[in-house]
This record gives structure tokens, sequence and C-alpha cells, in this order.
């Protein structure tokens, strides 16, 4: 079995887990498959070998936005298929736009894609914590930073919007 | 010296005009009278000083006052010519405007606005001293137009009757369409020539070969300028506002519609003689728009009832007798009976009024009648004058108007034929006149019989003085010893032969005496051997309904050029204003209604404003990456 | 002391009629209009000693843009006619009374400062921020101090305003062109660029619309009738009066000397339009009922024929529309002043409900009919002057045109006369007419004067802008 | 180069300041802080370079936008303590989050690093996601947050797939290095199609059409110092940006880019204004208006000469006048159910002052001399008609023709309208405000120098 | 090291991500479901995530996988702002259908 066909299997259960994702009536199961489809993407990562990424990748969205999402279907109690019927237009230019965007991008790649004989192979290590973490600590200080105050940010806001003031009532 | 006494001359007028407009009112109707009289009367001497001189030396004087207006290739200068031509014409224009002020001011001691009627006599004095008086065409236009005002004042000088507004509103507008005319003639002659001066025109004319552009230009100079001559001196077509003109008081019809405004266009066209000497057509086509007004003028004239429309078709009829003239190049001839008319006519509508006067406002001829009695003196001096006018010996219209049938009968014999038709017609229609004015019963009211009298000496001195000169004026031309033609041969530079005294002329007289006679005896015979009276305005039939109509011009011109002007202009109006607004609107709509199919799209629906992100994005790819 | 100083004066002057207060304020506005007329004079004075009083000074760097006031022959002329004008209609005004009177007075200082700037501006920036500035006052004078219904009003007002506009900034977009090209837009650098025909073609076209729409030129007028019947007396005044004639002068300042080759190339379109002009609007003047859209259709007929002298490309054509210019301003803002006069007293417009006026009130009725008269060209009044020059120059382009165009001096007396008859003569008198006051009669012997004397002796004028004009025809005729 | 510090710095001290309670010291505190940090960017206005390991890249143009951003702020602030009076506890959040959103534009404008720009961009977007979802009982605002959320993710997506690309062809997230290898050697077209991506996501954020939906609906429902914020200072930074990159990264200008942008650009003005004709509610019109001025603004993208210096001066009056609107707006619309223009009816006669303020502002949007308005669009014209595209010059002034109409609509209002509400006093702090954006307004109108000659 | 691109290819990366992210807009554009919709762009985010982790091999630099933390970062926070919002609809609504929100409009 070669590297090549596990790609492929991991490729196809991840379009499928995706696709799933989108289409299926039930959030709980929606949000399932996403999980499912995060863990295929997390393999794609250790096909990289990158382990970090892969891990981070894990703990951040299996472990952190998809239970964040999965408790608030909980909180809404949405757990149901209570999504009306889409009307046919919208359905219908849904599929076009997708089968459009998938065809253009898809057709643009194919057309403009370079011929790549030789792939470059540094031979040092570039994806391992240390080499990570020092990119990330000193030519990235300042977006690292940053995005703390992009986190500060979203905590304000989250607060803001989600608290109950009482000093309007 | 000189250019002082002509500033009087032309001033003079005007400050009698300023001084009764102002103080007019306060100062007193004696005043404005007096007033009024003196400034013409000193205009009169100052004429009189001028005619002397030019008698004596025989050159022209020029007075030039200042610059006016500056065209790029030639100025215009505010500048007066005095010669034989303008000299004789003022000399009548302020002779009989000093009879006709004197007889206004009797005439129209009663009216509350005396001041301002003699404030625009003055201001049409003044314009027509101007128009005489200017030695390029453009301050004669100045006078041609304000007489045309002066008119449309005096015309619609009783406001508060709307009729005789647009009476004076349509003599103004016809005048303007010979204006128009007239303006166009200036404009070629001023391309042709590069001046306005009749001194230069003339100097050029002679002096240089015309090309033949040049000369077809100046072939249509000449019509324009002759129907800027129709329209002030009321022939086919632009006549029919004449008729309507005696609207006005009677001193006025007298003085503008009779005497002098209405020779303007003849005066315009002895001034330029030298401009039509070199368009032999147009000379034709004024010979026969001139025969052409004579007769139509005077068959209309046959059957009018009201007097001085009666004496409005006479006019113009006669005016048209001067054209035949003029056409033929008989200038000198044109001009002498322009002088013998205003002698007559003047007397004739100054009499007409003395009429009128006494009857209190009454016109219509079928409510008169056995006038003779009570007012002698109106009643001679209007026979003297109809005799003259009819062409009786030895009156002053018999030399006039035989000159002119000479002329004709030389040039053409049908134009013969027609003016002497036309004269016989004259000679009946004036019988007709004064029959039923003054002969038989009175037709009229019993308060009116009692109330009739003989006028006040200032209005029969004048009638006695112009009846005086209609008797004897043919002396100043006499067949064969013209002084008239002698005076003015300077002017004219085409050699003209005079008539002799042969036998041709003799039979000509004859011819024309008899045929005045002819047309008296019917005259004699209908209305007062028969006693006829003519019929109420509802009876009239056949021919002489049409003529009673006037032809119906007036109605073909209502229905040709008025109505089609004014429903054009409510097409235009209609349609043509809304469909451009509509047009600009409509793009307004446009963009409104790709405003509403916006608003549509904008329907609030994310899934829209996606789809349409990734069209977007799509479309641009394929235009970067795929085609 | 140059020329600036006059636009320093009529700004200050709009502030100050501000800050005086609704009962001062005309009198603080008559004093400075007068004072900026005065001035003018001192100008004029300046002008003919010799002495330059243009005004030239560096505004914007990059680009290069001047504040550049120019003093000629030519818009000295437009200078004196504003401000003499402007004073005259501040005057006339006193007879009404205006809410918030202090604006209103501040913003027609302010328009007669735009106008003032536009007829000086000898930088084409400058220029069209002149010409932009002076529609704003005369919106809002028409929008808020108009009369008639004010829905009505308000379409008429903006349809108003967005022509104008729409019109000027496809002459912005020629003016950018013509930067590109000079790198300066300084009046003296454009007439210096050289053009292709087909460039010239596209500028003279985009100008054309800009003025074509302002003068205005047939079928561009649809705007000018309901404007000037729904604006306030000032307002059709200053409009028809001084702000058409930013049109005509910007024909000649601008639009000729910029693209001469396809002024000549096309002048016969340009004249033909604008005939038409003449013809259509005294056609339709013909049958309307409204005093003032009467008038307004007069002046479209008369702004007509100035355009095509303008557009003959002659010395006598150009000099006719400037003296046409200068007396047209006058007359007209005479015949809207009569208008206003029975307006005051009658409360209407439309002619059905007047008549009769003559009886009750004759110096009226003579004042009135004397500007009439000099409206349709009466010899020896100003308008004949110009008039006739006017048609002779179109005489030397082609004879229709000026037997056409001479239609009017017909069709003028057709409906003059129609009106006058219906709105002064018989003997109705149900409605009182009060006498004309003092000082009413004071703005129509100004203005009679004025079309009298120079009637006579229009020598003054025309010597002042004929060298000027000369210039630029001689301009024209050098390419 | 600190400026992006002190901003965030500022940012925190804001909350802290409600944590130690003065409350009312808030928006004094941060309006002296915007103003020192204002004072200090300017001093830096010759210090020019690239910091922190080329994550900034400070130069003339940065330096003066961000200028520009921290003025615009400061009104912003300014005005927010009136307007959030009935909301005393949350004023701390809502400055700190304008703020922390100058901290993100300040980003955008200097990046050095793709990852600075994708940083930025999102703490700009997720600040006004906030916001424009702040009033939380109004299910306007609401809709609006997650309009704008939803769509902006979208686009962030697209952002991010770019930058994505752009590193796939290149190798680098560094503005220098990018710029090197695409011109110097050859690099796969995966490069022009992310630069194209980031491009569209940025023409997303300026509203450019058919990018352009969600404005006005956003601008409609969210709180109206919030649309003031999205309409003025993120429309600004949002331009700004896309400048720079497409600047920096589009090589050479094809003419195909030219085509997109021209026609972004005509459908954008066209659009804007043909839409804003139709519409009653007054923070929608001015959405289609900035619509509009989007495109107006895209077009400096054209432009080779000068360009820096007209977008500048563009955005300086086109946000001077709309701040100026806002600042009426926000007395006119108080606790009004509908925010139509018939608020503004017979508005000339009770607040003359403010009238004309709106007046004169709207005619400078409109472009009409001697506001600064005209002199943005007359600059920007005159430099593309020298690129050729008269065309667009054309469609230029026609939708500005177009936009007379709507923006007459309110002048209309304020002036031929009866009022039928009572008069209250307006609050102060908007018409110091006012009055000030409109000096500015004429001031810059009539010195452009002020402003024309800053970055070049 | 391997690399292991030389056995797959960076074309089949590519492939595969643009089509997760095209699954992923269709999802945004398909479903009503606001909370669904937040997945749909988690998953346009995660393709663009691979693509950087592909493109970083690629280059056998370090910065693509580096610029994915950021990425993580900025799709948790939305995703925590997206999240308040959506409560907030839900108290006013009781609903998190996207259709309903069709106020704004015109």
């Amino acid at each position: 079995m070669s590297i090549l066909t596990i790609f492929y299997i991991l490729a196809a259960f991840t379009l499928a887990t995706g696709f799933l994702t989108v289409v299926s009536k039930n959030p709980i199961h929606s949000a399932i498959y996403l999980v499912l489809c995060f863990f295929s993407v997390a393999g794609h990562y250790l096909m990289f070998n990158a382990q970090f990424l892969s891990l981070v990748h894990i703990i951040v969205y299996a472990g952190a936005i998809m239970v964040l999402i999965l408790f608030t279907i909980m909180l809404m109690n949405l757990n149901k298929e209570n999504e009306p019927n889409k009307n046919l237009l919208s359905k219908i230019s849904a599929a076009i736009a997708f089968g459009l965007l998938g065809f253009v991008m898809l057709a643009t790649f194919i057309k403009t894609m370079p011929i790549i004989d030789t792939y470059k192979q540094s031979g040092q290590d570039y994806q391992s914590i240390k080499v990570l973490g020092k990119v990330l600590l000193n030519e990235y200080m300042v977006p690292f930073e940053f995005a703390s105050v992009l986190l500060l940010v979203a905590m304000i806001g989250a607060v803001l919007l989600s608290k109950k003031s009482t000093s309007i009532q | 010296m000189e250019k002082n006494l002509a500033l009087v001359l032309v001033l003079a007028p005007f400050f009698g005009f300023l001084a009764n407009i102002f103080f007019g009112k306060k100062a007193g109707k004696g005043f404005v009278g007096l007033l009024g009289t003196l400034s013409i009367l000193i205009s009169f001497f100052a004429t009189t000083y001028f005619f002397m001189q030019i008698q004596s030396t025989g050159k022209p004087i020029e007075v030039k006052l200042f610059p006016w207006i500056a065209l790029e290739s030639f100025q215009i200068d505010m500048s007066f010519l005095l010669d034989q031509l303008s000299v004789l014409w003022l000399l009548f224009v302020t002779g009989i405007g000093t009879l006709i002020h004197m007889y206004s001011i009797s005439y129209m001691h009663d009216d509350e606005n005396m001041h301002k009627f003699f404030a625009y006599l003055n201001l049409f004095v003044f314009f027509m001293i101007t128009l005489v008086m200017g030695s390029n065409l453009l301050v004669m236009f100045i006078g041609w137009e304000g007489v045309g005002l002066c008119s449309y004042l005096l015309i619609g000088f009783w406001y508060k009757n709307q009729d005789y507004n647009d009476a004076a509103k349509k003599a103004f507008i016809m005048n303007r369409v010979g204006d128009l005319g007239l303006l166009i003639g200036i404009f070629i002659l001023a391309y042709v020539f590069g001046s306005l001066d009749y001194h230069l025109i003339a100097r050029d004319i002679f002096s240089q070969e015309l090309s033949a552009t040049d000369s077809a230009l100046i072939s249509i100079a000449a019509l324009c300028l002759f129907i800027g001559a129709t329209g002030k001196s009321a022939q086919i077509p632009l006549y029919t506002w004449l008729p309507d003109a005696m609207a006005g008081p009677t001193p006025v019809s007298a003085l503008i519609h009779a005497a002098t405004m209405v020779t303007a266009g003849i005066f315009m066209v002895t001034r330029l003689n030298f401009v039509f000497d070199l368009a032999p057509n147009v000379q034709t086509i004024i010979a026969v728009i001139g025969a052409g007004t004579a007769i139509v003028a005077a068959a209309i004239g046959l059957v009018q009832n009201d007097i001085k429309k009666v004496l409005a078709y006479s006019t113009v009829s006669q005016l048209g007798l001067m054209f035949l003239a003029l056409g033929l190049g008989a200038y000198e001839v044109a001009v002498f009976h322009v002088i013998t008319h205003a002698f007559f006519k003047a007397c004739l509508f100054l009499g007409s009024g003395s009429v009128i006067h006494a009857l209190h406002g009454e016109q219509d001829m079928r409510n008169m009648g056995g006038l003779k009695k009570v007012m002698p003196i109106t009643f001679w001096t209007m026979m003297i004058s109809t005799l003259a006018i009819s062409g009786i010996f030895p009156f002053a219209g018999f030399w006039s108007k035989d000159e002119i049938l000479m002329t004709a009968f030389h040039g053409n014999t049908i134009l013969w034929v027609v003016g002497s038709i036309a004269s016989i017609m004259t000679a009946f229609y004036m019988f007709r006149l004064m029959y039923l004015t003054f002969f038989n019963d009175f037709r009229g009211t019993e308060h009116q019989k009692k109330h009739l009298h003989e006028s006040p000496a200032l209005i029969t001195i004048p009638l006695v003085i112009l009846a005086i000169l209609a008797a004897v004026g043919g002396l100043i031309s006499l067949p064969g010893n013209s002084w008239l033609n002698h005076y003015l041969a300077p002017l004219f530079h085409k050699a003209h032969e005079a008539h002799h005294l042969d036998g041709t002329a003799y039979m000509l007289m004859g011819i024309a005496t008899v045929g005045a006679l002819v047309g008296i005896g019917m005259a004699y015979a209908k209305y007062l051997k028969k006693q006829e009276v003519p019929e109420q305005d509802s009876e009239i039939t056949g021919i002489a309904k049409v003529l009673y109509n006037k032809f119906y011009v007036d109605e073909a011109y209502e229905m040709l050029i008025v109505n089609p002007l004014y429903k054009l202009s409510h097409f235009f109006r209609k349609y043509i204003e809304t469909a451009v607004s509509e047009l600009l609107f409509g793009l307004g709509k446009v963009t409104n209604s790709i405003g509403n199919q916006g608003k549509l799209v904008q329907n609030g629906s994310v899934g829209v404003y996606l789809f349409a992100f990734v069209l977007g994005l799509s479309s641009i790819l394929i235009y970067l990456f795929l085609v | 002391m140059n020329v600036s100083f006059i636009l320093i004066l009529l700004l200050f002057g709009a502030i100050a009629t501000y800050f005086a207060g609704d009962k001062l304020a005309k009198t603080v506005a008559l004093v400075f209009s007068l004072a900026s007329a005065v001035f003018s004079v001192y100008i004029l004075n300046l002008h003919q000693a010799g002495i330059n009083p243009s005004f030239i000074s560096q505004w914007i760097t990059n680009p290069n843009v001047f504040i550049a006031l120019q003093v000629d022959g030519l818009s000295l002329a437009m200078l004196l006619l504003t401000t003499f004008l402007t004073t005259i209609i501040i005057f006339s005004s006193f007879g009404n009374q205006y809410n918030n009177s202090k604006t209103f007075y501040a913003l027609v200082l302010f328009m007669s400062f735009a106008m003032i700037g536009t007829f000086l501006s000898a930088d084409a920036f400058l220029y069209y921020i002149f010409w932009e500035l002076a529609l704003i006052p005369i919106y809002f004078i028409a929008l808020v101090w108009g009369n008639g219904d004010v829905e009505e009003r308000k379409r008429a007002i903006i349809k108003f305003f967005i022509f104008t506009l729409a019109g000027s900034l496809f002459m912005l977009v020629a003016f950018i062109y013509l930067f590109q090209k000079a790198g300066s837009l300084m009046l003296s650098d454009l007439y210096a660029v050289r053009l292709t025909s087909q460039e010239q073609f596209w500028i003279f076209l985009a100008f054309f619309l800009a003025y074509a729409i302002k003068i205005p030129i047939f079928p561009f007028h649809t705007w000018q009738a309901n404007t000037y019947q729904k604006a306030p007396a000032v307002g059709t005044m200053l409009l028809s009066g001084i702000m058409l004639k930013m049109g005509l002068y910007s024909v000649i300042r601008w639009q000729l000397p910029i693209a001469p080759i396809a002024a000549k190339t096309y002048m016969n379109i340009f004249i033909a339009l604008s005939v038409v002009g003449v013809v259509y609007g005294s056609i339709v003047a013909l049958k309307q009922r409204n005093l003032k859209k009467l008038l307004a259709y007069s002046s479209l007929a008369h702004v007509g024929l100035i355009a095509a002298g303008a557009y003959s490309l002659s010395v006598d054509g150009l000099r006719g529309a400037v003296l046409q210019m200068i007396a047209h301003g006058f007359v007209v803002v005479g015949l809207f002043f009569a208008a206003e006069v029975i307006e005051r007293r009658f409360q209407t417009q439309e002619i059905a409900e007047m008549g009769g006026i003559r009886i009750q009130d004759s110096k009226f009725a003579s004042l009135f009919m004397i500007v009439m008269l000099a409206s349709v060209a009466l010899p020896s009044t100003f308008n004949f002057v110009g008039e006739f020059t006017l048609l002779y120059s179109l005489y030397n382009v082609n004879i229709w045109f000026a037997i056409i165009a001479g239609t009017t001096i017909i069709l003028g007396a057709v409906y003059m006369l129609n009106m006058f008859k219906n709105v002064m003569l018989g003997d109705k008198d149900s409605r009182v007419f009060a006498v004309v006051t003092t000082q009413e009669i004071i703005v129509f012997v100004v203005i009679i004067a004025v079309l009298l004397f120079f009637g006579m002796y229009p020598k003054p004028i025309s010597d002042l802008v004929t060298p000027p004009l000369q210039e630029i025809v001689g301009r024209i005729n050098r390419l | 180069m600190n400026t992006l510090i002190a901003i965030s710095g500022l940012g925190v001290l804001c909350l802290l300041v409600e944590m130690f309670n003065a409350r009312k010291a808030i928006v004094p505190i941060t309006i002296l802080g915007l103003l020192a940090i204002l004072g200090y960017n300017i001093s830096v206005y010759n210090t020019l370079g690239t910091f922190y390991n080329n994550m900034m890249l400070v130069d003339r143009f940065s330096v003066a936008f961000s200028s520009l951003f921290i003025v615009i702020t400061t009104v912003l602030i300014t005005m927010s303590h009136e307007f959030y009076k009935d909301r005393p506890t949350k004023i701390s959040d809502f400055v700190a989050i304008k703020v922390f959103m100058l901290a993100g534009g300040v980003a955008m404008v200097s990046f050095g690093n793709l990852a600075m720009f994708f940083l930025g961009i999102e703490v700009l977007s997720i600040s006004l996601y906030i916001l424009a979802a702040s009033n939380r009982l109004s299910l306007k605002s609401n809709e609006a947050g997650m309009k704008y959320f939803l769509m902006g993710s979208f686009a962030s997506g697209i952002i991010l797939f770019g930058i994505a690309l752009i590193y796939g062809a290149t190798g680098s997230f560094d503005l220098t290095t990018i710029y090197q290898v695409t011109h110097t050697a050859s690099y796969p077209q995966w490069y022009i199609i992310g630069t194209i991506m980031v491009v569209i996501g940025m023409l997303f954020k300026i509203a450019a059409v058919p990018f352009h939906f969600w404005a006005p609906d956003v601008y409609e429902g969210a709180p109206a110092l919030t649309t003031a914020t999205m309409s003025t200072l993120a429309k600004v930074i949002a331009v700004a940006t896309l400048y720079k990159l497409a600047i920096i990264l589009v090589p050479g200008q094809t003419y195909a880019f030219q085509m997109i942008i021209v026609v972004v650009a005509m459908a954008s003005m066209l659009l804007g204004n043909i839409m804003a004709l139709r519409q009653n509610n007054v923070k929608r019109m001015l959405a289609f208006s900035g619509i509009s001025h989007a495109g107006f603004m895209v077009m400096t993208l054209l432009i080779s000469n000068n360009s820096a210096n007209i977008l500048l001066y563009y955005a300086t009056s086109y946000a001077v006048a709309g701040l100026a609107i806002f600042a009426v707006i926000f007395y006119v619309m108080k606790d009004k159910e509908n925010e139509t223009i018939d608020n503004f009816n017979g508005f000339g006669k009770t607040h003359p002052l403010l009238a004309a303020v709106v007046t004169t502002s709207l005619l400078s949007m409109a472009g009409i001399p001697i506001l600064s308005g005209f002199f943005a669009k007359f600059f920007l014209l005159s430099q593309v008609i020298q690129t050729g595209w008269i065309v667009l010059v054309i469609v230029a002034i026609i939708s500005s023709i177009i936009s007379v109409g709507y923006y007459f609509k309110i002048i209309l209002a304020m002036y031929t309208k009866d009022s039928e509400q009572e008069l209250t006093s307006i609050p102060l702090v908007y018409k110091i405000v006012a009055i000030l954006l409109l000096v500015a307004n004429i001031a810059i109108g009539l010195m452009p120098n002020l402003v024309l000659n800053l970055i070049s | 090291m391997q690399n292991i691109l030389e056995q797959i290819g960076i074309e089949n990366y590519i492939y595969l991500s643009v089509l997760l992210f095209c699954i992923g807009a269709f999802g945004v554009l398909y479903r009503r479901n606001a909370i669904i919709m937040f997945m749909s762009i988690e998953i346009m985010l995660n393709a663009v995530n691979l693509l950087l982790v592909a493109f970083s091999t690629y280059h056998q630099d370090a910065q693509g996988q580096v610029f994915v933390f950021f990425s993580m970062a900025v799709a948790a926070a939305e995703v925590a702002v997206g999240l308040s919002i959506l409560v907030s609809i839900f108290r006013n609504t009781g609903s998190i259908d996207i259709d309903n929100l069709k106020n704004l409009k015109g």
C-alpha cells in the first residue's frame, strides 16, 4: 500500500465526511461528521510528519471549537431535524455556485499548474516543536502577540453579546 | 448753424413729446394743444429754411452727430441728410402735421388723455422726421419702426376697447413682417456695399462694375426692401392692417394712415431708386402688386359702409397707384401723387372726422345723410377733395393720377387698364360717400339730429387750407412744365423721359376724365336719384358680400398663418416640451427601474448575497485564467 | 488695489448681511452691492487708464493651480453688468418681505460673488469652482423662497440643479483632459495647447453640453420655464439676467478659443441649434398663459440668438452677442420685475386673471411698455443694437439663418403685444391695482435709462469689448 | 513603529480603567491617549523602515494613513460617550473594541508580513461583527451582526486561501521577499490566483460591487455609531490596505487586472448611486453612497502618478464629510423607530447651523466645489484620464450626477418640509464635532496642499 | 528526511483543498441552519490550513505551519463571536434559521 493510496483513501474520507457534514439534516450528525473530518485532516498532517500541528489541530478544533458548537447546540436544544424545507431555487443556486466555484477553481489550477518534477529537500528540521517555537517567538513574535489582541477582542465581544445586562431593564 | 437748426428740426417734436407726457396732465389742455402744435410748427419753419437753402444751392446738407453702431467692416453713424427728397417730404409732413395738430386741439378736447394724444402725435412726427432725414438706412429704420410704434399707440389710443387694441397690434405685427424684409434687404446692401449710407451706396453703384452675384444679391435686396414697403404702405399682401387701423382717432387716420406714414414705403423706394433701377424684375413685381392693390382695394371700397373704412380702402388703392408708378420707374410721378394725395386725403379724413364729431361718433354712412346744409364748410372742402381724388380737372388729383396712368400706358397697357378701372371705382365710391353723407335726408336718431352743428374754427381752418391745396396742388407738376421733376432731378440717376403733351396725352386725359365722370354718374344714379341706402350687413349677398368681407383675406390669413402658428405653439408646448422633458425623465425612470430591480435582488437573504459573491469571484477567475 | 478686492468685498458682504439680522439685511446687502458696483467702475477707470488690475497667485502647487483673475474689456463688461444688475435686483426686492431675509440676501450677495468670479477667472480650475458655486445659492433661493406648490417647485428646481450640474461635469471632464495636455489650467496655457481636431471635437462637445444647458439652447431648455416660474422674482432675475450670461460668456471665453477647429467645422450645426431655439421659444411663448413662463420662453428665444451670434465666429457676432447679453440682462430684469410688480398686487402669474391695469395705473403701463418694446428690439433701444449686429453676423454666415432667426422680430412682437394687451389693457378693473411705488419706479427708470442711452450710444461698451473679441476671433482664424 | 503597541496598550488601559470604576474618565483618557499616539505617529513621519523582523513596514503611506485612522477614531470615540449614554456599564467595552479595531487598522496599513495583515483584518472584522450586533435586544442589530459575520467569515476564508496560494508560490509571507521573488524570478500562476483572491476579499471589505451586498443591510441594522465606524473608519482602512496590497502584490499591473478594477469601479459607482436613489432609510442610503465612493477610491489602483496622495485625500475628504453627517444623524435619529429621511423634515428651520453642516457635507460628497469632495474627485479623475480610461471618467461623472439626486433628497427634506416634532437641544459634543468637521472640510478644500503632498 | 510530496504530488493536495474549500462554500450557501453554516466555514478554513501545511512541506519551511496557528486562533475567535451573536438571536427569535433574518433588505 503506497503512500499515494493512503492519501487517496484519506482524501476520500475527508471529502466524504466534509460533504456529509454539510448535507446532514441533524446538526448533531453534522457535528460528528465534522469531527471525523477534522481527524482526517489531522491524518494528513501526520502524513506530512507534522505531529505537533496535528495534535494542536485536534485539540483546538475537535477539542475546543467543536465542543463549543456542540455545547451551543445542546444549549439551544437544536438536536432535531427542525430545518424547514428550503425552496428548490435556493438549492439549485447553491448547487450551481458549488459546481461553478469548484469547476472554475479546479480548471484554473489544472490550467496553471506548473510541472514539478523535483521537490525541494532541505534535509533540515523545519517542523519540529523546537523549530516552530523558535520561528513563532522570534520572527513571528509580534503577530503572536497581536493574536492575543484578537482573542481579547473576541472575548470582550462574546461577553458583551451574551451577558445579560441588568442595567437597561 | 445748419447742424443746430437741423437738430431743432428733429428735436422740437421730441421735446413736445417729453413736455406733454411729463407735464401735460398738470399743465392743462390748452397748453398741451398749443405746445404740441407749436413744436411741429417750429419744425415746419426750420424745414422751410432748408427748403429755401436747397432751392437756391441745390447742395444736400449732411449732419453727422455721433457714431452709432460699429461693425467690423464699417460703422453706422447717427447722421441726417437734408436733400431735395427729404426736405420735400419734411415740408408736407410738418406742414400737414401742423394742420392736423391744430385740428386735434378741438377734436380731442373732450378726451381725458388729450396730453397723451398730443405726446404720441409729437413723437410720431419726431420719428417721421427721423425716417425722412436719416442719412443711412439704419437711421431711417429707427424712424421706420418708430412711426410703427406711434401708429400702434395711437390706433390703440382708446385702450379700453380690446378690439381697438387688436387692431393696433395687428398694425404693428404686420408692419414687423415687412420690417423683417426690410432688415434683410439692409443686410444684403450692407454686405454688398459695405455701407448703409445712401451716398456711399449710390457712389459704389455708379463707380464700379457689379459682379453677377452682386447683381443677383441686389435684386434680392430690392425685393426684400419692397416687402418692407408693402408692410408700411399697406400693399398686397400686407394691406389688411390699414382698414382696421381706423380704430384710432380720426386725426391719426388723417396724419398717419393717409398722409405721411403710409407713404414711407414710397419714400424708401424713391430714396433707393438707384438700387431698384438695377433690379428690373423686382420693378415689374412692384408695378403689378401696385396695380393689383389699387384695384382690389378699390373694389372693396365700393361696398363699405363705414365712412372711415371707405377712405382707408381708398388710401390703399391710391398707394397702389403710387407703387404702380414706382414700379415703372417714374419716381417723381409717384412723389407727385404722394403730395397731392396727402392734401386731399388728409382733407377727406379730417372732413369725415368733422362729420363724426358732429354725429357724436357715428361712423356708419347708412345713418347719415343730409348734412350738406348743416355743415357747409365741411361739405365743400370735402367736395373739393373728392373731386380731386376722382381726378376731375383741374384739381390736384387730376394731374397726378393722369401722370401715373400715362406712365402706365407707356409701360404696359394692361396695367393702364387696371389703373383706369381702379380710378373709375374710386370716383364711384367717393361720390357714393358724398351722397350718402351729405345729400338726401338725415337718417340718424332724433337725438343726433338735434345736436347737428358745423364744427368750430379750429377744425374748419385746416379743412379749408387742405381743400385749397387739394385744388391747386397740381400746379407743382404740370405736364410739360414740371417744377417738381426739375427739383427732384438730382436724385435720379437713370434718365427718365418726360411725357410730352402730345395727342396721346390729351387722349388719355380725356379717357380718364370720362371714366371719372362715368363713376360719378353711376353713383349719382344709384344714391342720389334712387336715394338707395346700402342694405344691412345681414342682407348683403353675392359678390357684394365677398367685397364687403374684403375678399375674406383676413379670414384666410387667420386660417393659413395665425391658426397654424397657434396650433404649432400648442403642439410644441404639449408634445415637444413634454417629450424632451420626458426623454430626460425617462433616463431617470430607467435608473429608477434599475434601482427597483436592484432592490429585488437585495432581498435580505444571505444565500443570494453569497451567491453573488461566488459569481463575482468565479467570473473574475474565468476572465483572468480561462478565457 | 486689484480686482480680487471686489470678490472679497462681496464675500464679506454676504457674511455681514447674514450677521446683520433680518431687519437690516436688505440695507446692508444693498450697500455692499452698491459698493461693488462703485468699485467695478473704479476698475473700469484703472483699465481705461492702462493699469492692469489683474491678480495672480499660486494656489495649489501639485497640480498646478492658480488663483488668476484677469481683467480685460470682456470680463470687465460682464463685471459691470453683474454688479449693477445685482444692485438693481436687490433694490427691486425692497417691496417684498422675505422670511429669514438675512440668509436670503446673504445668498444673493454670495451668488453675485460666484458669478463675478466666473467672469474674472483666468484659470479653468478656479473658473469651474466659481461656476459651480453660483449654482448653490440660486438653488436655495429658488427652493426656499420660491412660489407655488412645494412639491412642484421641488421637482422643477431639482431638475434645474441636476441639469446644470450634469452639463458642467462634462465640462469638468474636458478641463481635466486639457489639464493633462497642457500641464496647467491657466487660460493662456490652454489657449496654447495643440489639439487634434478629433480631440477638439470632443472637448467642444463637452463644453457645449455645459453651456447649452446653462444658456439654454434648444433642446436643453426644459428646466428653464418651470424654474423661472417657481423661483422668487429675485431668483428669476438673477438667473435670467446674469446667470445665463455665464454660459454665453464662457462660450466666447473658453469654448471657442480652446477648440477653434471644432468651432469652425461645426459652427453651422451649433448656429442651427441656436436658431431653432429662437423660433421654438417664440412659438411656444405664443400660447403661454403664465406671465413668467411666457417671459422665460421669450428669454429662450433671445439668448438663442445671442448664442447663434457667438457661434458665428466673427467679431460682429461676438460683439453683438456681448452687447445683447448686456441689453438682455437689463431688459429681462425689467420684464420680470414688471411681472413681480403685478404679482405683488394680484398674487397671480396667470395672464387670464390680469387685465385693465392701465386704467388704474398708466405710469406703470408706460414703464412696462417701454421695457417690453426694448425686448422686442425697437430701434433706439439697446436691444436693437445687439439684435441688429447679431442678425447681420448671422446673415454673413448664411442668409437663411438671418431670415429664420429674424422671425423673432415678428413673433416677438406677436406674443409680447398679446401679453401686453391681455395684462395691461382693456377695461377690466375688478381687481384693485395699487399705484406703483417710487421705489418700483426707480428700478424701472434706471433700467430704461440704461437701455435707451446705450441704444443711442453703444460706443463705450462696444469700444470696451472689441479688442479682446478681436483677439479671440484672431486666435480662431489663425488656425 | 511603536504605534501599534501603543494603541493596543491603550485598549487594555481602557479595560483597566473600567476595572477601577472610573467610567467617566474612559473617554477623556482614551482621547488623550489617542492624541498622544497621534503626536507620536506624526513624529516618526521621517523615521521610516521595517521593524520587528519585517513584520511592520513603516513608510509615509502607513504613517499618513495611520494618522488619519487615529483622527477618525478620536472623533468617533469623542461622540461615543454621548451615544452610549443610556448604557454606561458597557462603555469601556465599546471604547476598547474601537481602539483595538484601530490597532487592527494600523496593522493593516503598516504590515510587512501577510500574517500581520491577516491578523489585522481579523481584528478589524471581529470588532465590527461585535459592534454591529452590539445592540443585543434589537433584532435588526442581531441580524446585521449575523449577516456581516457570515459573509465576513466567508471573505476571510477567501483571503486566507489567497494568502496560502501566495505562500505556496513564493515560499514566504514576507512582503519584501514576495516582492523580490515576483520581480526577479519566475513563479507559479498560483501566485496570481492568490493575489486575486486576496484582492477580492478586500473588495468585499470595502463593499465594492458585486461583493457589496452585505453593506446596506449591515449599515441599516447596526447601531448608528457602528454604522459611522463602518462607513468611515473601516472603509478607509480597507481601501488603504487594498491599495497597498494591490500595489505591492500585483506585479506589473496587467491589462486584465486593470480591466477588472475598471469594471468593479464602474459597477460600484453606478449601482451604488442608482440604488441609493431608491432608499428612504438614511443609513441605508449612506451605505449605497459608500459603495459608490468605494468605486471611486478603487480607481486609484489604476493610476501610477501620485495615486497614494490622491487616495489619502479622497479618503480624508470622504471620512470628514461622512463623520459630519453622522454626527447629525446621531442626534436626529436618536430613539427613532424608523430612520427615514422624514426625520430630517424641517431641520433647516429648527437647527439652521447643523442643517448647514449636513448640507455642506452632502455637497462635498456630491463633489461640489469648494468643498474637499470636489477636489478629491478632481484630482482623482485628472489622473484617471491620463491612463486612457475615459469611459471610466464618463461613468464617474454620470454617477456623480445621479448622486446629486439622493443627496438632495435630504437637503430638500430639511429645507422644504415642516417639522412635526418638538425641538430638543443638541448635545454639545455632536455640535462641536460637526462644526469642527465642517471647518476641516472647507479647509482641506481651500488648501488641498495640507493633505495632498503628505505621502510622495 | 524524505519529502512526502515526491510520492503524492503537491497538485493532489491543491485539488483536495480546493474541493474541501468548495464543499465548505457549498455548505454556507446550501444550509440555512446557522450552526451548520459555521461548521461549513470551519471546513473552509481547514481546507486552507491543509493547503498551508502542504505548501510548508513543499517549501520545507516552518512559516506555513506557524501561519496555521494564527489561522486556528482566528477560527476560534470567529466561532466564539459568531456563536455569541447566534445566542442573542436565539434569545430574541427562538430560532437559528438564517432565513428568518430578512428584515433588512431593499
